[in-house]
């Protein structure tokens, strides 16, 4: 599986020094991602089962599974998320220090897979920024290990140091020193808020 | 350690009897033991009111992975929930699936035959194997024994291999059908369970020399959380808690279903009740198991060839190769896969899961939606129990208590 | 001795009807009100020590009624009986039995959460799956499938910068 | 001209240069993205009830007053200990042994003294 896309001009004139200082930060990322294994339902049995002597995701720098979201960088979304549990699992995202990515593991949170009811949340990108979906209920412990390693090949053509020279990350958009990761709705348009409400004539 | 302080119990309340100026008791911390917690085996809330170290007031808070099966149950129909069942205890997925399947069977007088009824009991006897593994991988992690989590992962994923090979998938593997199983089971696949069978009792003594005797295991799990039976039967425990505190009842003996009769096994009985006979329970029910599979496994030889699902085709897919050339199969699979229904009425198929009683209660207006779906879930009545063992109790308890009564949130949620 | 002999041996035969259900299991259909002397009697006398579910059917498709169903099981007779009640769908109102069965009361809230049935005597009678600012009842017929606006709490979920305040 | 403690003061300047090093260039480096509820406490997802200022039961403080009576304890142990080869030659092994054993003797009572009367017991 090549890069998913080829570098573009703009990292050739970032000049020496930022190019290789990212590639070094970003080796130091990208083989160290301590996961935070938001355990929800199926897919939680076989995060454990790839933690596991088996699977063992030790191998890429990502065994350490920390439980508390301070000492996390990569938050993977394990199962069917709830509307009752979205408040808890958007606290969580927010609470990880950045850098910090999202693996939606399974067809639950990745697009509410086969659960279209009144209770589940279609998809986690309506809450947060995800980096890489991976399909299966549950998908097999190997198949997640390799959106590990795409998320490790799109680690690699980040520039946080380019960034840091030309200062893009020092501000933020709504000028009250407040950022907000928007969620990146890429597979179910945002419905936030366009669902049925009560006196809606469809349920008359 | 004192023995187990039991306050007068009223649920969520504090006992008033301390008075709160008295240095020795501090004021009351109160703390969410949340969703998102390592210990609480899944997504479950305990609102805690702690006073220093012990706990004052336990509430549980469920419902973070409710997803309304019971709806989409009555949206789905009979057919179409089979997937559905998987996910409800999604450590033990194959045991809903006959318990779904029987409650079916149930309502409507359908007779599984022999060879099926066998392929089964082998089925549901590894799934209860698989479960007990998590139960004790994962208490054994909460309590600190970190290796005990790598063996029992390593002799689950031969459990997974067995299972791919049986039914195409490691996990979630919808492989019951109304009226027997999906496919058949071949030398191949009986030669692996075999050599897995032979191997496990070791691997349980393995498990036994590094937990039974340790010091600290049996210092954390004895005399906390001890029910009486009383308790446990007021509470609606059942399977393995409560057995645990001396109550002999286990339904694949008292209400013996798909065959058990026939096959010889004992049912494990503690006597205290505590966290500690709960885990000796659990790990003879393993024991147990092994010998029933190899029950199993012996009868296969001489049902070899015969049909391993009824032949009733108003319930049943006719076999593909049929279904081309016969138009009356055709017809057969159009009517069953648009609209498979059932006799109208009631009924309710108990099945020994390994966290207790399952049994889904379904009643059905004769057509091929079910009026209701009920699902009868041993893992909620545990949740409701943690109160009761909890409370007086120091925090680090409230694990090996979490970790024995053993309940799985998809279960207790639906 | 069966479960309807054991009963009959108590209270005679005047205060309910015998069902025959589907499934062989003896079944009792009685009046909302006679339920609470109904279900003592059933504990002490009839030996059924643990209560295996309470839920409730729907059935406002024939007629605007709801089905309380509470199963027992007796251990040192081996056998299970289920009392059936019918209740009116517009305000399902049924007595608890919370004080005998201790065990009934997660399913008894989690009856009230799904299909509106109030127990009376079930003193915090809370929701027990749904979350509290939920008003809807979802098992019932008329609840659309996809519910209505499930992600109303996410949206007036203000995302508190300051610690406190309830999630 | 190395003086004899020269070897320490590189010591001193390699650890504190390498503490100071890490926080220096994790404040420049670091994105500072402060984003809602990333400062607030973190309770297992939920946003956190009650403050946690509240009065504590004394058995912690007891506990740890207890602990650093005998930890200190342990801290003239040791003195004593790298001392013992000095004393012998000295001749006075003897007596600095029986003062010792004093010491310990002494507090052993202690032990004693707060085991009878329930302190180290938690929770009562």
């Amino acid at each position: 599986m090549g890069s998913l896309k080829p570098v573009g001009p703009a990292a050739q004139d970032a000049g020496f020094l930022a190019t290789k200082a990212d590639a070094l930060v970003n080796w130091g990322r990208k083989n160290s991602l301590w996961p935070m294994p938001l355990g929800l339902s199926c897919c939680g049995i076989e995060l454990m089962a790839m933690i596991g002597p088996k699977f063992d995701i030790s191998r890429f720098g990502a065994e350490a599974a920390r439980f508390s979201p301070r000492q996390c960088d990569l938050l993977i979304v394990a199962g069917t998320l709830t509307w009752k549990m979205a408040q808890a699992a958007r606290t969580i995202y927010d609470q990880m220090p950045d850098p910090k990515w999202v693996i939606a593991m399974g067809v639950c949170s990745s697009s509410g897979g086969m659960y279209d009811s009144y209770a589940v949340v279609q998809g986690i990108d309506m809450l947060m920024p995800v980096d890489v979906y991976v399909p299966g209920c549950p998908p097999r412990p190997d198949a997640v290990i390799d959106a590990i390693l795409k998320l490790q090949k799109k680690i690699e053509r980040e520039s946080p140091i380019r960034d840091l020279t030309q200062g893009r990350n020092e501000g933020d958009e709504s000028g009250t020193g407040v950022f907000d990761m928007p969620p990146n709705d890429a597979v179910a348009t945002s419905r936030i808020g366009t669902f049925l409400d009560a006196d809606s004539e469809e349920l008359a | 350690m004192t023995d187990a302080q039991t306050y007068e119990y009223t649920p969520g309340v504090p006992p008033d009897d301390i008075d709160h100026d008295d240095p020795l008791h501090g004021e009351m911390l109160e703390l969410h033991m949340g969703p998102q917690h390592p210990a609480t085996h899944g997504v479950l809330r305990l609102g805690i009111q702690l006073d220093g170290e012990t706990i004052r007031g336990c509430k549980p808070d469920v419902g973070y992975l409710h997803r309304g099966k019971e709806k989409s149950c009555e949206s789905l129909g009979w057919r179409k929930f089979f997937p559905h069942t998987d996910r409800l205890d999604y450590v033990q997925p194959l045991l809903n699936n006959c318990a779904y399947a029987m409650s079916l069977e149930k309502l409507g007088d359908i007779e599984v035959p022999e060879r099926g009824q066998t392929i089964r009991i082998l089925i549901m006897e590894l799934s209860r194997i698989a479960a007990h593994l998590i139960y004790l991988g994962t208490t054994a992690i909460d309590l600190g024994a970190v290796t005990m989590f790598f063996f029992t992962f390593t002799e689950r994923e031969k459990i997974y291999t067995l299972l791919d090979a049986y039914t195409g998938h490691r996990m979630n593997n919808t492989y019951i059908r109304v009226g027997g199983v999906y496919a058949d089971v071949d030398a191949s696949m009986i030669a692996m369970t075999r050599e897995f069978l032979a191997q496990f009792p070791s691997k349980i003594d393995e498990f036994e020399a590094l937990l039974t005797g340790n010091r600290i295991w049996y210092d954390r799990n004895h005399g906390v959380g001890a029910l009486t039976p009383e308790q446990a039967l007021a509470w609606s425990l059942s399977g393995p808690n409560l057995r645990g505190c001396g109550v002999d009842w286990d339904v694949r003996k008292n209400n013996p279903y798909c065959g058990y009769e026939s096959y010889d096994f004992e049912v494990p009985v503690g006597t205290k009740g505590d966290c500690y006979d709960r885990y000796l329970v659990r790990i003879e029910e393993m024991r147990q198991s092994v010998r029933l599979c190899e029950q199993a496994i012996d009868r296969m030889r001489d049902t070899k060839g015969s049909d391993f699902l009824t032949r009733d085709r108003r319930y049943v897919l006719p076999p593909k190769d049929k279904v081309n050339d016969s138009m009356e199969e055709l017809i057969h699979q159009f009517k069953v896969v648009t609209d498979m229904s059932l006799p109208k009425g009631e009924a309710y198929a108990p099945v020994e899961s390994s966290k207790g009683e399952l049994g889904f209660f379904v009643a059905s207006d004769g057509t091929s939606a079910p009026l209701r779906c009920h699902i009868r879930a041993p893992g909620l009545m545990n949740v409701q129990a943690i109160p009761l063992l909890a409370e007086g109790r120091l925090l680090s308890d409230m694990m090996a208590i979490i970790g024995s009564l053993d309940f799985v949130m998809g279960e207790v949620d639906r | 001795m069966g479960v309807l002999e054991r009963i009959a041996a108590v209270r005679g035969t005047e205060g309910y009807t015998a069902v025959d259900a589907r499934d062989g299991t003896p079944c009792v259909r009685i009046e909302a009100s006679a339920l609470p002397a109904f279900a003592l009697m059933l504990r002490d006398e009839c030996g059924f020590e643990t209560n295996t579910f309470v839920t409730a059917i729907d059935r406002t498709e024939k007629r605007p009624v709801f089905d309380i169903c509470y199963q027992f099981l007796s251990l040192q007779h081996a056998d299970r009986v289920r009392v059936l009640i019918e209740v009116d769908a517009a305000d399902p109102r049924v007595p608890t039995i919370k004080d005998l069965w201790i065990g009934a009361s997660y399913s008894e809230r989690e009856c009230f959460d799904m299909f509106g049935v109030a127990f009376e005597g079930h003193d915090p009678l809370e929701r027990l799956l749904m979350p509290e600012g939920y008003e809807h009842h979802p098992l019932r017929k008329e609840f659309p499938h996809h519910g209505i606006e499930p992600d109303r709490l996410y949206r007036e979920w203000e995302r508190t910068r300051s610690a406190g305040g309830k999630a | 001209m190395l003086t004899t403690y020269t070897p320490i003061l590189i010591l001193v300047v390699m650890t504190l240069g390498f503490a100071v090093a890490n926080l220096v260039l994790s404040e420049v480096l670091g994105a500072k993205r402060n984003t809602i509820g990333k400062s607030d406490a973190y309770e297992c997802g939920m946003a956190p009830v009650g403050n946690a200022r509240i009065r504590l039961s004394i058995h912690f403080y007891l506990i740890a007053v207890l602990f650093i009576l005998f930890d200190i304890e342990s801290v003239f142990l040791v003195l004593w200990a790298v001392g013992a080869e000095s004393f012998t030659h000295a001749g006075v092994g003897m007596l600095v042994f029986t003062e010792i054993l004093f010491f310990v003797g002494l507090l052993v009572l202690a032990l004693a003294y707060v085991w009878r009367k329930g302190a180290l017991q938690w929770d009562r």
